[in-house]
């Protein structure tokens, strides 16, 4: 499902995109450009447009003006369970899963659009659908074995701890075999422990599935640990681009989003 | 002086949240609560701001009390009235109201002083007024924790109890609710700071309790705490011995640690 | 249940082999040495859209059969129509399974409320040999041998009207305004059939929904065709409000309302001066306060209850059935369902103490439809608000229809 | 790091082939202690996975078809009613309990397979439309698909709409619906008259008469047929429940944004389940009736997409054997009053005239029993019996 | 072109009915997120009480001072009923699936409704409602007194309720409640007091509807049917707008009368009886282009 390591082709480019809603620039002319197996990190202040970016990724708000392309073709404007079906999956900010469906229902939508039965045959619920059902139930075990999800398996999400949460919607994620992960803040709101085992995952999935993944985060430590690049965004506008080490220093985000004493 | 006696907590019969936790809040001091998520402390919070039975849950041992007076079965909105002051956990902000009716909801029990209370919330977060008149449903994630917090000040309580305010906040914004959450206390408000981000909550607590499975299991003042072991490796992430440094998210290993106190 | 010795006290002829003949006496008996006879009720009594007829008609049944035994029930047994009397609340498939609880413990139903209600029971009745006094005029029970029906249809009613006001003023053009199907729809039927037999115009058929507001659609094409005769078939509110609005707007005609339209209360509702000026009552016997036999004996058993028809009627329907039942028990019927149903098919007059003629229960002839109607006038001193204005009559268009089937068509 | 994903395939399909069902379990019970009883996914997969709901299903079914001998043919009738409302029941589940579209427009539905299937069965020499073909095989499906197409057909306004919105349009539906079957009358035989109802004929047998040779009276028959009928509609929506088609349907409900990114195209799935459920709708209607043998046109009213409503909340919103448990409930309740409960109230009246009555008793009771029912349980007949449950499981230590 | 505007000013009467009973629904759908289906019990409760209670104030000299007195003790009473059953039924199912307390509501109107229908008795009662169904001449239109008196109560506590949500802080503490009960409290608003206040006001109104539209020949049994025809009002102004709602109901009427007094003429293959439904028309095609009615808010959704 990736494309080989290093290959010129950038994963997703995003060209010069504006949104706005109701007076709000809230995304103001950002360009960036993905590579395959990279991990990009989006930071910036509450506000700054971040989560609007993805929602611009994964086809919830269409920009005003800009281009958006995904392996090549431009997705601008299509349909979010369109984009999803290309291969762009992706976390929410506020937690969204299927609250009363358990751990492996929700994984088991991740798959929705791999599986293909149609209703006729759910209803009979004999040969193909029930093979695909346990064949694909198997690739979900595998996540769930992967994420550690196992002692949930079996119980509705909604009454699952706040970072267990957190990991099934990334395990609905990669459900989908996608072929562009997007991670929105994926350790807020964690314990040092929890924010480990997430780190963890999250090398994991670059390293051995080598999904390209952009995260959004608040966590310092966490980004400039983990990311290869950066981008830094403030009320929409992009600010710089570059190494941790580079925009960790860089006077403008300093100013506006760290801090003194994070530095 | 808000106080808890070995109270029990239990949820719909059957889930034992907390077992025998006693907790102080002095008037005017800050108290900071860290604990893994599960832990209990929001139901702590619950069982103080009398929401517990929203959530089918009920105290079936020990005491919740306010000046030596039972707090058990009042009704959270007389419990308000009394000065005891919640902020939820997940912001909770009202989605289809304006960002300045939310603050005027949160007058509701000060309705004199709701226009002076305005200006002082509108001081402490600019954003807000800024964004006064937008649907709150829409205001980014940090944007909404703000106006959590606002909200709850708006009928200047005795007694704050924060539920992880920093949830999702950028870091400047970190370093500038813990200032507002000193200042709020320079006030003369007790506040309750529940968190997962351990160096900012130790860092304006006067006093801190660690929850682990709904059992207190450490009860010092701050700086102890800032320098107990575990809770420097588990809460704050540095190597053990003084003067640790920070680990890398990149080296984490691949088991499981176990916390001496808990098991 | 189905007492299978002799016939309790009396009768002692042959072993009746009936449901709901017992030889035991009844519940709180008036003879205890008599036999029983249950007789079922399924009516509208609670929130059902006819529950106001329902009521009063249920009373006067419960007190006809009481007065019956009073005087010494009929041939040793007496007559119990309290113990399965049931709701059902206008619905079909409510009434079908009542029917079904009640069938195995009575002989017959007293009372079945309602066209589409006892249309859903019918065959089962045949089937059952099950006779029923229906609680509707509808010209459709004319034709079925198991429905024991009393008085005038609809359909005959608004002929007779329409005839009368032909001979008296001569009217030059009628209307009908009704709800569609048994009831409006078959006073309609009857309204043209008689326009057609006078040569005169028959506007049209405003049907109308139930509702004090829904009535503006009728009311304005009233006062726009401006008719001489409207023939009403709808309920006592319709009635007041396009009675009522039809006057305020000018239109001077005549309303003739179907058997369901009246009800005293009309008198203290607005429009009580129109009605007083435009109405009459078009029904297949005397309103509650008429002086007959029948009606004295009625008003005595049930005491002082305010007047409305729904009692007369629920009174009068029951007469062909008491009929039917002595001549079951003492003539030489099979003391069975079967055997009733044929007594009831020889029955050549039925005694209704003057509250209709012998020979409306006449069930022998087989163009045996009655055809005789009692028009009332408004009159705040009468009883229920009604005075009889010609008593029975048959007019020339009714004298001459041939009746192959129920008048409307549904 | 215990596990990774094993490598994907070029084209990013299903993984390889994975270890066999057996060593997986062995590792996992090793790891997290997973329940042992279950073999094999397969197993899992199973309709009744635990033992207990087999012999629990095995039982309720035997005691099914066993009543016929049990019950007089009055409360036999009012069960088959029953069972037929479920299926209604369990339709309008599938819109509102699964995919969380609250429908009050069931009433027309189940009303358009009425007369689907009264038409297609109708003797052709009556007043109103019969083309005379009886069989079952034939009348069944065709109210079924009727009904669905137009589900579908109103399936374009419904998705744009949410919540309460929805089901006051769909409110809107069962007027609308009233007002044309009341006015088409060579259809319906007219307001006030009605006309007879299909003909439950199944290759030449007709339920609907026990002809004196037969061993069973009609009603046995008629419980039996339709309690066969529910069985099969149940086993069918439970498939539905527990597949992609199911899951997605409760991905709609409880996010249809996150549904979206999933690759779920909402308007698609919405427009499914409206069909589904008129499907079920319609099947019911053609059904329903038979047991009466004759209807009218006022039938279908708000009060009985109520009703539906009501089985399908009281059964506890998106089970199956919860939705029966509560259309049994629903629509045994008058038969239970007026049986069980009324009688036993001498103190009131039974002259229809006096207040309070007997009759009036009768429906206040219907209402009050519905609503004390889901004061005490708002979770329906489900929430008992989870309660029940995690009472049994935790015992003896409550917590 | 009189018949016309006749129509037209029946409509708004009739139309102002339909307006007081979609307050009713909206108030308590602002503040629960509830479409109570107990609103026709309680309009057929005022009705009935009101014709109980005008005669015993017959002793009232004014002409028609008696009767809207007694509307006024009927709605009073009715909101007390109303009170009563939200703490009892209700209240315990604060936060629970609004669905699952719409059937509640349910199953109080019909328990409500057969016990009020039983004091009805045997036909229609009068409700003392001094000028019936005279009519006075309104620059060369007849126009029905009680039409007129719709239209002026309507007025009235439009502009009553209006006030009251402007002047306290009860319509945002409502709007609060009804996003989030639970955050509502943690603010200080007394939930229950919400509920029980938008219960009585729904009920209050409910009633006076009732009284009104008895006008025009008495209480019957199938009064409470016209309650059902505030529900495309309420979606037509939009779920949430009490603006809307009254918007909502003069539409409704309007249309209705028009349709009955026109359709006949001009749209007769429409068949009979179309007014009844035209309402419910009309909602569709408002929905069609405003999914959220004239003036709701469309619900917030995002990310
Ligand atoms: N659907 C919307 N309608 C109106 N305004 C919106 C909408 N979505 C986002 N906004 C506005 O756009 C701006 C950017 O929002 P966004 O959620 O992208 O910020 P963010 O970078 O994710 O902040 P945070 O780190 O707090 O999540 C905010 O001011 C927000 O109010
Ligand atoms: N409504 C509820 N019903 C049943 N169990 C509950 C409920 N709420 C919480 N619990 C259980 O009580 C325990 C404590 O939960 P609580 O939310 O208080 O922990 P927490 O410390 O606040 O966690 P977090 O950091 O994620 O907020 C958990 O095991 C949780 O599963
Ligand atoms: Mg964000
Ligand atoms: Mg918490």
């Amino acid at each position: 499902m990736s494309v080989a390591n290093g290959s010129a082709s950038p994963v997703l480019e995003l060209d010069d995109v504006h949104l706005s809603f109701a007076g709000v620039k809230a995304v103001n002319g950002v360009s960036l450009h993905v590579d395959p197996g990279e991990l990009f990190a989006i930071i910036g202040p509450n506000g700054a447009g971040k989560t609007s970016l993805f929602n611009v990724m994964s086809g919830v708000y269409r920009p005003q003006q800009g281009a958006v392309r995904f392996l090549g073709e431009s997705v601008l404007g299509a349909k979010p369970s369109k984009i999803a079906a290309r291969g762009v999956a992706r976390t929410f900010q506020n937690i969204a899963l299927f609250e009363h469906l358990t751990v492996i229902d929700n994984l088991m939508l991740g798959r929705h659009q791999h599986i293909g039965y149609g209703p006729a045959s759910a209803i009979l619920w004999r040969g193909r659908a029930r093979r695909l059902e346990v064949e694909h139930r198997r690739h979900c075990e595998e996540i769930v074995d992967f994420l550690e999800l196992g002692s949930w398996r079996h119980l509705p999400v909604g009454l699952l701890p706040y970072g267990v949460q957190k990991r099934v919607e990334l395990g609905r994620a990669l459900a989908m075999e996608p072929k562009l992960l997007l991670l929105d803040e994926p350790v807020a709101g964690m314990n040092l422990e929890e924010t480990e085992d997430m780190a963890r995952f999250v090398l994991d999935i670059r390293d051995e599935l080598d999904v390209p993944i952009i995260m959004v985060e608040h966590d310092m430590g966490l980004v400039m640990d983990l990311a290869d690049r950066v981008l830094v965004v403030d009320f929409g506008t992009p600010v710089t681009t570059g190494t941790p080490a580079e925009v960790q220093t860089h006077p403008e985000v300093v100013r506006a989003y760290l801090g003194e004493e994070a530095t | 002086m808000l106080a808890v006696r070995n109270l029990e907590v239990v949820y719909d019969d059957t889930v034992l949240a907390l077992r025998g936790v006693s907790l102080e809040i002095p008037d005017q001091r800050i108290v900071a609560l860290l604990g893994s998520n599960g832990a209990g402390k929001t139901s702590l919070l619950r069982a103080l701001t009398g929401l517990l039975d929203v959530h089918d849950g009920e105290v079936t041992k020990g005491s919740v009390t306010l000046d030596g007076d039972d707090l058990h079965k009042v009704k959270p909105e007389k419990i308000v009235k009394r000065g005891v002051r919640q902020v939820m956990e997940g912001r909770r902000v009202f989605v289809e109201l304006s960002v300045e009716e939310n603050l005027r909801v949160g007058g509701h029990t000060a309705r004199g002083r709701i226009a002076t209370n305005l200006e002082r919330v509108y001081g402490l977060f600019p954003v807000l007024a800024d964004r006064r008149n937008r649907t709150a449903g829409y205001l980014s994630g940090g944007e909404q924790q703000m106006l959590a917090m606002g909200r709850a000040m708006m009928s200047d309580p005795r007694y704050l109890l924060l539920d992880e305010p920093s949830l999702g906040l950028a870091p400047l914004m970190v370093e500038a609710i813990r200032d507002v959450i000193a200042e709020i206390n320079a006030a003369g408000t007790g506040v309750l700071l529940v968190e997962q981000n351990a160096a900012m909550a130790l860092s304006v607590a006067h006093h801190g309790y660690v929850l682990e499975t709904g059992r207190v299991v450490l009860d010092k003042p701050a700086e102890a705490l800032l320098r107990d072991d575990d809770v420097r490796e588990f809460y704050l992430g540095l190597h053990p011995g003084e003067d640790g440094e920070r680990k890398s998210f990149r080296d984490t290993k691949h088991y499981r640690r176990k916390k001496r106190w808990s098991a | 249940r189905g007492g299978d010795d002799g016939g309790g006290g009396g009768g002692g002829e042959g072993a009746i082999d009936a449901p709901g003949v017992t030889s035991e006496p009844c519940p709180d008996a008036v003879n205890q040495d008599n036999g029983c006879i249950y007789l079922g009720t399924i009516s509208d009594l609670s929130a059902g859209p006819f529950a106001a007829l329902g009521g009063p008609i249920t009373d006067a049944q419960a007190a006809f059969w009481q007065r019956v035994n009073e005087d010494g029930g009929i041939e040793g047994y007496d007559i119990d129509a309290t113990e399965y009397v049931r709701d059902n609340l206008y619905n079909p498939e409510t009434h079908s399974q009542l029917y079904t609880e009640i069938e195995p413990d009575v002989l017959a139903l007293a009372q079945t409320l309602g066209s589409p209600t006892t249309l859903a029971i019918l065959d089962r009745m045949k089937e059952q040999s099950v006779i029923g006094a229906p609680a509707s005029w509808t010209s459709l029970w004319g034709f079925e041998d198991n429905i024991l029906e009393s008085g005038s249809s609809y359909c005959v009613d608004a002929m007779n009207a329409v005839d009368y006001y032909v001979e008296q003023d001569d009217a030059q053009s009628v209307m009908a305004v009704g709800f569609p199907g048994d009831y409006g729809g078959d006073g309609a039927a009857g309204a043209e059939a008689a326009a057609e037999a006078n040569g005169i115009e028959f506007a049209e058929f405003v049907e109308t929904a139930p509702g004090a507001e829904a009535q503006a659609g009728a009311v304005s094409a009233i006062v726009r065709a401006d008719p001489d005769v409207v023939i009403l078939g709808v309920g006592p509110t319709e009635t007041a409000v396009i009675v009522g609005q039809a006057a305020a707007q000018g239109y001077q005609g005549r309303f003739v309302g179907l058997a369901p339209t009246w009800n005293p209360a009309l008198l203290e509702s607005p429009a009580a001066e129109a009605l007083q000026g435009l109405f009459t009552h078009a029904g297949p016997w005397g309103s509650f306060g008429t002086d007959t036999p029948g009606h004295e004996a009625m008003r005595t058993a049930l005491g002082d209850v305010d007047p409305n028809d729904g009692y007369t009627s629920g009174w009068a329907w029951s007469y062909p059935l008491k009929a039917a039942l002595e001549s079951w028990l003492s003539g030489d019927y099979d003391k069975t369902r079967e055997g009733l149903v044929e007594a009831v098919g020889d029955l050549e007059s039925v005694d209704f103490e003057g509250m209709l003629p012998e020979e409306a229960g006449d069930r022998t002839q087989d163009n045996d439809i009655f055809r005789q109607t009692v028009l009332s006038s408004v009159d705040p001193e009468a009883d229920a608000g009604l005075t009889v204005l010609q008593d029975f009559t048959e007019g020339p268009s009714a004298a001459g229809f041939d009746f192959t089937g129920a008048c409307f068509e549904g | 790091m215990s596990t990774t994903l094993p490598p994907k395939t070029e084209d990013g399909s299903s993984p390889v082939a994975p270890a066999t069902p057996t060593d997986r379990r062995a590792k996992r019970t090793r790891l997290w202690g997973r329940p042992a009883f279950f073999q094999s996914y397969e197993q899992q997969l199973a309709l009744f996975d635990t033992w207990s709901k087999r012999v629990g299903v095995a039982v309720v079914v035997v005691v099914g078809f066993a009543l016929t001998q049990v019950f007089s043919d009055d409360i036999l009738r009012s069960l088959a009613l029953a069972f037929v409302l479920a299926i209604a029941a369990l339709g309008l589940n599938m819109v509102t309990g699964l995919a969380g579209q609250v429908s009050l427009g069931h009433a027309f539905f189940i009303g358009i397979g009425a007369y689907t299937a009264a038409a297609i069965s109708g003797d052709p020499e009556a007043r109103t439309i019969g083309y005379g073909i009886e069989e079952m095989w034939i009348w069944l499906p065709a109210a079924g698909l009727v009904a669905a197409v137009f589900g579908v057909i109103v399936a374009p306004i419904a998705t744009r709409l949410r919540g309460l919105y929805l089901a006051i349009v769909t409110l809107g539906l069962v007027f609308l619906g009233e007002h044309v079957f009341r006015e088409w009358s060579s259809l319906t035989g007219g307001a006030g008259v009605g006309r007879s109802a299909a003909e439950p004929v199944l290759f030449g047998f007709d339920f609907s008469d026990a002809g004196s040779d037969s061993m069973f009276t009609r009603d046995q028959q008629m419980y039996v047929l339709m309690l066969v009928l529910l069985l099969v509609f149940a086993l069918a929506a439970r498939n539905i429940g527990r597949s992609k088609v199911g899951r997605s349907f409760a991905a709609v409900r409880d996010r249809d944004m996150a549904a979206e990114m999933m690759g779920i195209d909402l308007p698609r799935t919405k427009t499914l389940a409206f069909a589904l459920s008129s499907f079920y709708a319609g099947c019911a209607g053609g059904l329903l009736y038979t047991i009466t043998g004759y209807f009218d046109p006022g039938s279908f009213n708000l009060l009985l997409s109520v009703q539906i409503i009501a089985m399908v909340l009281i059964g506890g919103a998106g089970t199956v054997s919860g939705t029966i448990a509560g259309a049994l409930f629903v629509a045994m309740l008058p038969t239970i009053v007026r049986n069980l409960v009324a009688p036993n109230l001498t103190f009131i009246s039974t002259l229809p005239s006096e207040t309070p009555n007997v009759f009036q008793v009768e429906q206040i009771l219907y209402g009050l029993l519905i609503v004390v029912f889901l004061l005490f349980e708002p979770r329906g007949l489900f929430g008992i019996w989870v309660r029940f449950r995690t009472y049994w499981k935790s015992w003896p230590f409550s917590y | 072109m009189t018949e016309f505007l006749e129509a037209l000013i029946r409509g708004l009467g009739i139309g102002s009915v339909y307006a007081l009973l979609a307050l009713g629904f909206v108030i308590i759908y602002k503040a629960t997120r509830v479409v109570s289906f107990a609103q026709p019990a309680f309009m057929l409760t005022g009705a009935v009480v009101t014709s109980y209670l005008t005669p015993a104030l017959g002793f009232v000299l004014v002409t028609g001072l008696s009767f809207f007195l007694s509307v006024a003790a009927a709605a009073i009473v009715t909101a007390l009923l109303a009170l009563v059953l939200e703490r009892v039924l209700v209240r315990p199912m604060v936060g629970r699936a609004v669905f699952v307390i719409a059937i509640i509501t349910l199953g109080i109107d019909i328990a409500v409704r057969t016990v009020v229908t039983g004091y009805i008795g045997i036909g229609a009662r009068p409700i003392g409602f001094p000028w019936g169904i005279e009519t006075i001449q309104v620059l060369g239109l007849s126009v029905q007194i009680r039409h007129l008196v719709m239209m002026g109560t309507v007025a009235l506590l439009g502009g009553l309720l209006y006030l009251f949500f402007q002047r306290t802080p009860f319509g945002l503490a409502m709007r609060a409640a009804a996003f989030d009960q639970e955050a509502a409290m943690t603010q200080g608003v007394s939930v229950g007091a919400v509920f029980g206040t938008s219960w009585a006001l729904a009920g209050g109104l409910a009633a006076v509807a009732g009284a009104l539209v008895s006008t025009g020949a008495g209480v019957d049994r199938q009064l409470w049917v016209i309650a059902l025809i505030a529900l495309p009002a309420i979606i037509l102004g939009g779920l949430d707008s009490l603006g809307g709602a009254v918007i909502g109901g003069l539409a409704v009427g309007v249309v209705e009368q028009l349709v009955g007094s026109y359709q006949r003429d001009y749209a007769p293959w429409l068949g009979d009886n179309v007014a009844t439904v035209a309402p419910y028309a009309l909602m569709l095609l408002v929905l069609l282009v405003r999914p959220y009615g004239l003036f709701g808010t469309p619900e917030v959704r995002r990310v």
